[in-house]
């Protein structure tokens, strides 16, 4: 038997036993306890380091607001940090290690930081550490220096950098009622509007349903209240209409009542399931919400209240009656209110000696003296504790007599011989939902806590503690009233179950802190003091923000969960204010820490779909090198064995140019535009005239933004009188395919015109060179493609290999060229029979790269040159803005910013040296390795042309046109490139077109 | 003829998957339909379109937004305001339209090849499909015929229920890879046969 | 965030696109008015309160939306197809709705 | 192992007498001063700033207490010698966008506008702890973008080369030494989106964000400025068009000159001034911090290939964001379909953090404007100075927008660094548009 194990008692399952370590050293616990009550129970009372004092701490709570006994989880490889045991549930096989100390929980160096005391006191980093103005070590050099070793005394675990194997998923909910926490409130409220026929979901952040049902020691319906709430629950599982999420947290309340929640799906198994998740992130969009998440009962703020064995009254009241477990063998209670009487009940009945009850309270009700009686402890009414005694765990404490009206000691102090002391500040409903959903709490002084304010619409409904209702019969009134309401039913008289509890007065006493000397913490995790509090007051940090930014009060991973209140009395004392008029802070999403890979889900190594053209399996048996272009793969050169990437691409587009070339052109965005307005559309659209446009005939086309710049070009073909097929560039298919319909939509509604996405219908294929037309003459059929079938710009249909196809003789490369397009479903078919109709002619397959070699031999535009800054005129492509008629842009086009001369300009640039050039590389008129200044543009895409035999590229220069046929400089530091280079035109190859048109 | 490439074939493996030791509870498969039509309506010629539907197909579509109907060989569900996703096991059926859904009426857009077509059926479709789309897949939400458009991330889908437990999912096909490994993927944990 | 879209039913905010500032005019298209070219282009009204604006559900039935929406508490007191004429076929979800 | 706090402290005492005199010599806050009062219990500390009643008239006026109006203040006071200003700030000083960043500090543009103007502020930073006698914890880790294309290496080369070409500090970084630097990301070939380099200004960093309002707050104070906290202007007193002060919850104000330093509160100040539009939308911009953790990363990280950064506070929490919500908001409420896209870039960095925890996120309220870039301009009223659209540039250009201003102020008329930031530039089609985006504010 674990030396604080209990005889009997407790919910867990004594028949099982699991074996897990805690740093290194093996321990067994039962199925059913957490990491805490396990460690507990074999007598572990150290858990943790704090964060900048490094001072040895014990476990504090028993649930989510743990802010002391953190620890790393480890499986294998991979670490888990900074998760509270108290939520760790134990598997035969748990590896948990403590945190923040070095080299081992019990000897900590970083504990010297102790020493620093009144030194390392609120914001001491911000008046230090700056050091000199002159010398070496002045500018930042000091403080980075000094940041080297904060960084590594700060921090808490260490995070991982092994993949994390486990699996995330994310399920989206629907229901009409939402109910958050199953204490006998969320319980009834869940039973009561499930009884309605409503969908209800209850999430519970526990294992188990029942909240303080499970601890409390009350009886509901005349059985222990934990039997009660476990029949509760099973009976709500029967239901269809109702699904019950246990290890759920709710931990964000978002716009139109969207909730998420994380279930911890397996991380109390040893092995997942197949297929299983850790976590289910869960996005539950609710009509209504039930709040029954219960409170928080807040800690004393008094010297050494940190020492390990001090612990909150009911987190003593949980381990020993849900776990069976005895936090001490020698216990006393410090408390403000009658809540905490319960507790030490509870551990009389355990087993404990209950040495001692101080109350800061003069006087106690009858009842109260009745309880405490029945613990038989010595009874200090009106004292309060002031000092514990021990070193890494509690040996004792002093009272004192205290005034509460005054705060005042007085007497002698007298020493109490304990191994733990439970203390109960009161309790504060936990209204983080309802705060994040936009609710202003409201202080209520006789409960000394701040209340949610009562709900104005169906939207959320608080039930039980979350109200301030404290009492379980409470609890379950409000709770079937709340889930009546929510499933929009009305509340009629009904029997309530019958709660058997001990008496209470739920106001506590206004006590917060005993001032007396030594560190009285505040914020455990974090260790703020009172003195730190009132120095930010001192030193004007008195709004509730500036305190929590100044001191970190609230910032720990607890959130302040239980620092916030007694942090802002205490303030309030300073300011002579009244706790409300100092303020409360708004409670921000999650609720308790969240994983990153849950809230990743399903995108968790795979962040992104694939988009592969109908060829893509082809050009990856053929030996390309795929290339990712946004969400496509597209060949960017299909390499032979020993070649480099500029090998592959010279001969890809060497080979196009002397006899044919072929390439995947699907990715282009394809959009249908058809009805009978569509050429008008398009004129409206287009810079240039597409209602002249011929059917069977295709036109090069640019688009402006309204602000007068480029956005995208393409070819647009007129299939039919009424029916078009737009082409984008890969990369703005989604931006064009969005600015048509926002115009239809919103601007034109007038216009017959639907577009539709057609780039997944075709795969398509452009194949260009001299031999280019003999190839399809080979393999088309049903059509001739010679000059007078197929003119330059003409559309012809016909059949390849049986495959319907249709073909547009236009160039990009070019060349004599086509882009021939079928049903994508047919596309490598298309594509294999024309590369076997080219093998005669040695047809190559080429990539991205030999395409935009091509198209940069020719100066032709794309993303890099049409890059949001640029006018149709700063690429020459003036003759396309017409004159006839306006356009999206017209208006805004000629503004003096967009026709000033010394805009960049496209020209071309020819390397002088006869090395390469590299896209990003500047040009310069002067040439300056040392300081390189005066930038004239950049350059936009380069590469070796075959056709020219020389290293090119295209440039964007300030007032570029003019500057032809002069001498500049490429100036491009980053790779430490520099050299002459000459400006040209950007029309290198074949600038009449005698080529293409054959 | 020569046969359609579908481009789920290096990734359609049939047969059994997942924790299927207790069951099998999705049934995956690729239903290939031959024809798939955009049929749009000008504004207030929504009647006529849909009469025209019933002509050429027999289907009678459903007043309301996202109304459907499947007969088991073709099935039409609208998606949009005047816009309806008409398929067929059959291919052709753009022709078949040609002339019922005239430049007065409408417009017809052949996506034949365009969006690929997935089945999921099985008790568990709904948990399956809640785990990629924010939309309520509960019968009552979501009727037998009944059409949505909706996303997952990047991915487009049109969704029409063919069944009580069963629904036939239209995503773009340069993306179907993608979304079918996404499927299976997510289909693991209940156990998933591949048809 | 849901925003109710006429066709689609209450959809979450993913599937949307916000296109902004519905209450900007675009002025005629031949119109050389620069001020008011401006105007539509660059200036917006960025209420802090109810704001009337354009979003696509791009995610869905890609129907462009007039919202009415809060910019303090994001509540949304209406939605309506930009289009006015697809509003009729509105109906039918709203009695979905009901 | 040195690493206790304390074993620093002692290293500032073991400085050569000559270095700890200058040390001393400048200001009240020093390591010294901060032994002392350790000794007295911290009873002497004084306030950071005073707590004044605003006055009936000022020279000048800045609305906002928050870094741009608060170093507004200082400059006009350090600068320009101009002392009788009153900061009005409607809550809490630093309660807008420096309370809510992400505290990256950088000047890696694109733009000769921007990266002038940026690389300005960078110069400020790198000794603005000494200047304000306040440790704002400015550290130059580095700022490093990842490529994940060979042509996005090219754009980020372009990038680079323009900043080198202005005098801007940058450098491309392969695979190799980035894989050295970050050990925790993932590298591999097999990513869907590889990294195959980065663009790295070492002298970029962050600070501690905080602290850069409270130490411009204490230098602006102890140079004579009144900062006024809790006072709401509720509107603008005027004489014929000109502004002459102002009305607010603390009772009428009147001032030479009227500054509005209010980002995220532009649209809504501004029209209490009776300008009803303006080339501005305010977003919600959402930020998150996890857990504490033992140092992680070293670096200010961006990924390419959507918009994801982050960087690690000296207390040890990743201080992570990515993109805007999309979607006009003074609501400083995030939306979850954001959540999850961060999320997920960020695990596509560093798998190893998904048993990381999220702690706290926030969001704050970004005045977008019409090309990316701010505005910092005379008007548009006489008697009026504007100082907005920082988008999500705001607090890295803290020091120089103060410093800017306080020109613009003081002079009537724009310094070089911001000629170019005016109002008019959008109708005259001078955007300064880095992305390219035009005016679609949620893409900028």
């Amino acid at each position: 038997m674990s030396p604080r194990r209990t005889e009997t008692g407790g919910r867990i399952d004594r028949l099982r036993t699991i074996r897990f370590t805690f740093d290194g050293a093996p321990y067994t616990g039962h199925a059913g306890d957490t990491l805490a009550s396990a460690l507990l129970a074999n007598g572990v009372t150290l858990f943790g380091r704090s964060f900048k004092y490094h001072r040895p701490r014990g476990v504090l709570t028993a649930g989510v607001e743990e802010p002391n006994a953190l620890v790393t989880v480890l499986r294998g490889e991979v670490r888990e940090p900074n998760i509270p045991a108290t939520m760790v549930e134990i598997y035969d096989g748990l590896a948990a290690m403590s945190q923040n100390r070095f080299p081992s929980l019990a000897w900590d160096v970083n504990a010297i930081n102790q020493l620093g005391g009144k030194l390392l006191s609120a914001g001491f980093y911000y008046k230090t550490f700056m050091g000199p103005v002159v010398g070496p070590l002045k500018g930042t050099r000091f403080w980075m220096f000094c940041e080297h070793f904060i960084r590594r005394a700060a921090g808490l675990g260490k995070a991982g950098t092994a993949p994390d194997t486990a699996r995330y998923e994310r399920m989206n909910a629907f229901c009409d009622v939402l109910v958050v926490g199953s204490g006998p409130a969320g319980l009834m409220a869940a039973r009561a509007a499930a009884d309605q026929g409503a969908r209800v979901i209850l999430a519970e952040l526990e294992p188990h349903f029942g909240g303080s049902a499970n601890w409390s020691g009350e009886t509901i319906d005349g059985m222990p209240a934990a039997d009660w709430a476990a029949r509760a629950a099973g009976q709500l599982e029967g239901h269809d209409n109702v699904r019950l999420l246990p290890r759920t947290t709710v931990w964000g309340y978002y716009d139109g009542n969207t909730l998420a929640a994380i279930e911890r799906v397996t991380d109390h198994k040893e092995t997942p399931d197949k297929g299983e998740p850790r976590h289910r992130y869960w996005t539950i969009r609710a009509k209504s919400v039930v709040l029954a998440t219960g409170s928080l009962e807040r800690p004393l703020v008094f010297p050494g209240n940190d020492r390990p064995g001090v612990m909150l009254a009911h987190a003593a009241e949980r381990y020993a009656n849900e776990y069976g477990v005895l936090p001490g063998h020698r216990v006393a209670l410090f408390t403000n209110n009658d809540s905490a009487y319960r507790a030490a009940l509870a551990l009389k009945k355990a087993g404990a000696a209950v040495v001692a009850i101080v109350d800061a309270r003069p006087e106690l009700s009858s009842e109260m003296r009745k309880l405490a009686g029945e613990t038989e402890a010595e009874i200090f009414s009106g004292h309060a504790v002031i000092a514990t005694e021990g070193g890494k765990a509690l040996s004792g404490f002093k009272v004192q007599r205290f005034d509460m009206a005054s705060g005042a000691l007085s007497g002698d102090a007298r020493s109490i011989h304990a191994d733990c002391l439970l203390m109960s500040g009161g309790w504060s409903p936990t209204i983080h939902l309802a705060s994040q959903a936009g609710a202003k709490a409201e202080w209520n002084e006789a409960l000394q806590a701040f209340l949610p304010p009562k709900p104005t619409t169906r939207q959320w409904i608080g039930a039980g503690a979350f109200t301030g209702s404290f009492s379980t019969a409470e609890a379950i009134a409000e709770g079937r009233a709340a889930g009546l309401s929510a499933a929009g039913a009305t509340a009629t008289p009904a029997a309530l179950p019958a709660v058997g509890a001990a008496p209470g007065d739920p106001d506590p006493a206004p006590v917060f802190e005993i001032k007396a000397a030594g560190k009285s913490f505040v914020d455990f995790q974090h260790d703020v003091t009172a003195d730190d509090v009132r120095l930010a007051h001192r030193e004007g940090f008195v709004s509730v923000e500036h305190l929590k930014r100044y001191t970190t009060l609230g910032m720990a991973t607890d959130q302040g969960k239980s620092s916030n209140i007694p942090g802002l009395a205490i303030m309030a004392e300073a300011l002579g204010k009244p706790i409300p008029q100092v303020g409360t802070t708004r409670f921000r999403p999650p609720f308790s820490a969240v994983s990153i890979g849950s809230l990743a889900a399903e995108r968790f190594g795979d962040l992104k779909p694939e988009r592969l053209t109908p060829m893509h399996d082809w050009h990856v048996a053929n030996g390309a090198t795929m290339y990712s272009a946004g969400l496509w793969y597209r060949p960017m050169i299909y390499g032979h064995p020993g070649e480099t990437i500029e090998q592959a691409y010279v001969r890809e587009a060497r080979a196009t140019r002397e006899s044919a070339g072929i390439v995947d052109v699907s990715t282009l965005g394809k959009i249908a535009v058809q009805g009978p307005d569509a050429a008008e559309f398009l004129d409206r659209v287009y810079t240039n005239m597409f209602s002249t446009l011929a059917v069977g005939k295709a036109r090069y086309g640019l688009m402006l933004r309204e602000d007068g710049l480029a956005f995208d070009d393409g070819t647009t073909w007129r299939l039919g009188e009424q029916d078009f097929l737009m082409t984008t560039t890969t990369a703005n298919a989604g931006k064009v395919m969005q600015h048509l319909e926002y115009f239809l939509d919103v601007i034109w509604p007038e216009l017959k015109v639907h577009v539709t996405s057609v780039t997944d219908q075709w795969a398509g294929a452009a194949i260009g060179g001299p031999n280019a037309r003999q190839i399809l003459a080979a393999c088309v059929s049903g059509t001739a493609v010679d000059n007078a079938a197929l003119p330059f710009m003409g559309i012809v249909h016909g059949e390849i290999a049986g495959v319907p196809v249709m073909i547009c003789r236009l160039s990009f490369s070019g060349e004599m060229a086509f882009e021939v397009y079928s049903g994508a479903g047919y596309g490598t078919h298309v594509w294999e029979a024309l590369i076997e109709a080219g093998k005669p002619f040695g047809l190559v397959t080429y990539g991205l790269e030999a395409l935009g070699t091509l198209r940069i031999e020719k100066g032709h535009v794309t993303g890099a040159e049409i890059d949001g800054r640029t006018t149709g005129r700063d690429l020459h492509l003036d003759w396309m803005l017409s004159k006839k008629k306006p356009f999206i842009g017209s208006a805004m086009m000629d503004r003096e910013g967009l026709i000033a001369p010394d805009r960049l300009e496209l020209v071309g640039i020819v390397s002088l040296d006869n090395q390469p050039l590299n896209g990003g590389a500047h040009i310069v008129e002067e040439l300056d390795e040392a300081n390189p200044h005066g930038s004239l543009g950049h350059i936009t895409a380069c590469c070796y042309s075959p056709a020219l035999g020389k290293y090119i590229a295209l440039a964007l220069v300030k007032g570029g046109k003019a500057r032809r046929g002069t001498r500049a400089y490429v100036s491009d530091p980053l790779r430490n490139r520099f050299g002459p280079v000459e400006i040209v035109s950007n029309h290198f190859f074949d600038p009449d077109g005698s080529r293409m048109h054959g | 003829m020569v046969e359609r490439q579908s481009p789920l074939e290096p990734v359609l493996h049939p047969g059994s998957h997942g924790n299927f030791e207790h069951g099998v509870e999705i049934i995956l498969s690729e239903t290939r339909p031959g024809s798939i039509l955009q049929l749009a309506a000008w504004p207030g010629q929504e009647k006529a379109l849909m009469a025209g539907i019933r002509t050429v197909t027999g289907l009678a579509l459903p007043d309301g937004a996202g109304g459907g109907v499947t007969d088991g060989v073709r099935s039409v569900f609208g998606f949009a305001p005047g816009k309806f996703t008409m398929v067929d096991e059959a291919e052709g059926l753009a022709s078949a339209f040609a002339d019922v859904v005239t430049p007065s009426i409408g417009t017809v857009t052949d996506l034949s090849h365009g969006r690929t077509a997935i089945r999921i059926a099985g008790p568990k479709a709904e948990w399956v499909l809640a785990k990629f789309f924010a939309i309520d897949f509960a019968l009552p939400a979501f009727p037998i015929g009944a059409g949505r458009s909706t996303m997952h991330h990047d991915v487009f889908a049109q969704i029409q229920r063919t069944g009580a437990d069963q629904f036939d999912i239209y995503v773009f096909r340069s993306f179907a890879r993608s979304f079918w490994k996404a499927l299976c993927h997510a289909s693991e944990e209940v156990g998933y046969e591949v048809q | 965030m849901l925003i109710t879209c006429p066709y689609c039913g209450p959809r979450d905010v993913i599937e949307f696109t916000y296109q902004g500032d519905g209450n900007r005019q675009r002025p005629q298209p031949a119109s050389q008015n620069l001020d008011a070219w401006n105007a539509y282009v660059y200036d917006r009204l960025n209420p802090a309160g109810d704001h009337n604006e354009i979003w696509q559900h791009s995610g869905g039935c890609r129907a462009h939306l007039r919202v009415v929406r809060n910019t303090l508490t994001h509540e949304i007191s209406s939605t309506a197809f930009a289009r006015g004429d697809h509003n009729s076929v509105a109906r039918h979800r709203a009695e979905d709705k009901s | 192992m040195a690493q206790s706090w304390l074993c620093v402290g002692r290293l500032l005492y073991s400085l050569p007498p000559s270095l700890k005199w200058m040390t001393i010599r400048m200001a009240e806050y020093s390591a010294f001063s901060l032994l002392k009062n350790a000794l007295t219990g911290n009873k002497d500390w004084r306030p950071a700033w005073r707590k004044p009643d605003p006055k009936a008239s000022y020279d000048v006026i800045v609305i906002g207490g928050g870094g741009h109006g608060l170093s507004t203040a200082y400059y006009l006071a350090k600068e320009h010698g101009i002392t009788n200003v009153a900061v009005l700030e409607k809550g809490w000083l630093g309660s807008g966008n420096v309370g809510r960043n992400t505290t990256a500090v950088r000047s890696n543009y694109l733009l000769p506008a921007n990266t002038r103007f940026y690389e300005h502020s960078m110069k400020l930073w790198e000794n603005l702890s000494h200047d304000l006698n306040y440790n704002v914890m400015f550290s130059q880790r580095g700022c490093l973008n990842l490529a994940h294309t060979p042509a996005q290496l090219d754009d980020y080369a372009r990038r680079g080369n323009a900043m080198r070409h202005l005098g801007v500090d940058a450098e491309l970084m392969t695979t190799a030494e980035i894989a050295r630097l970050v050990p925790a990301l993932d590298v591999s070939a097999t990513a869907r989106f590889p990294i195959v380099g980065g663009l790295m200004q070492r002298r970029a960093g962050t600070a501690r964000h905080d602290a850069v309002a409270w130490g411009y707050a204490r230098g602006a104070d102890r140079r004579g400025v009144d900062i006024v906290e809790n006072c709401e202007v509720t509107g603008f007193l005027r004489d014929g068009d000109r502004i002459t002060g102002v009305t607010t919850t603390r009772g009428e104000i009147r001032a030479k000159k009227v500054a509005v330093a209010v980002a995220g509160s532009t649209g809504r100040v501004m029209r209490l001034a009776g300008i009803e539009t303006m080339p501005i939308e305010s977003h919600v911009l959402q930020a998150f911090v996890t857990e504490s953790l033992k140092p992680f990363i070293d670096t200010v990280l961006t990924f390419g290939m959507g918009h994801f950064y982050m960087s690690q506070s000296d207390k040890g929490g990743l201080v992570y964001g990515g993109d805007l919500d999309g979607y006009n908001s003074y609501a400083q409420r995030g939306s979850l379909p954001i959540v999850d896209e961060v999320m997920s870039e960020m695990l596509a960095l560093f798998p190893g953090l998904a048993r990381v925890r999220m702690l706290r996120s926030w969001g704050g309220v970004c005045d977008m404007s019409m090309d990316g870039s701010p505005i910092i301009t005379t008007g548009p009223l006489p008697g009026m100075y504007l100082n907005c659209g920082w988008c999500y540039g705001g607090f890295k250009a803290t020091p120089a927008s103060g410093w800017c201003f306080a020109w613009t102020i003081a002079k009537d008329e724009p310094h070089d660094l911001n000629a170019a930031f005016t109002l008019d530039r959008f109708y005259r089609g001078m955007v300064i548009d880095d992305k390219g985006q035009g005016a679609t504010p949620r893409l900028h």
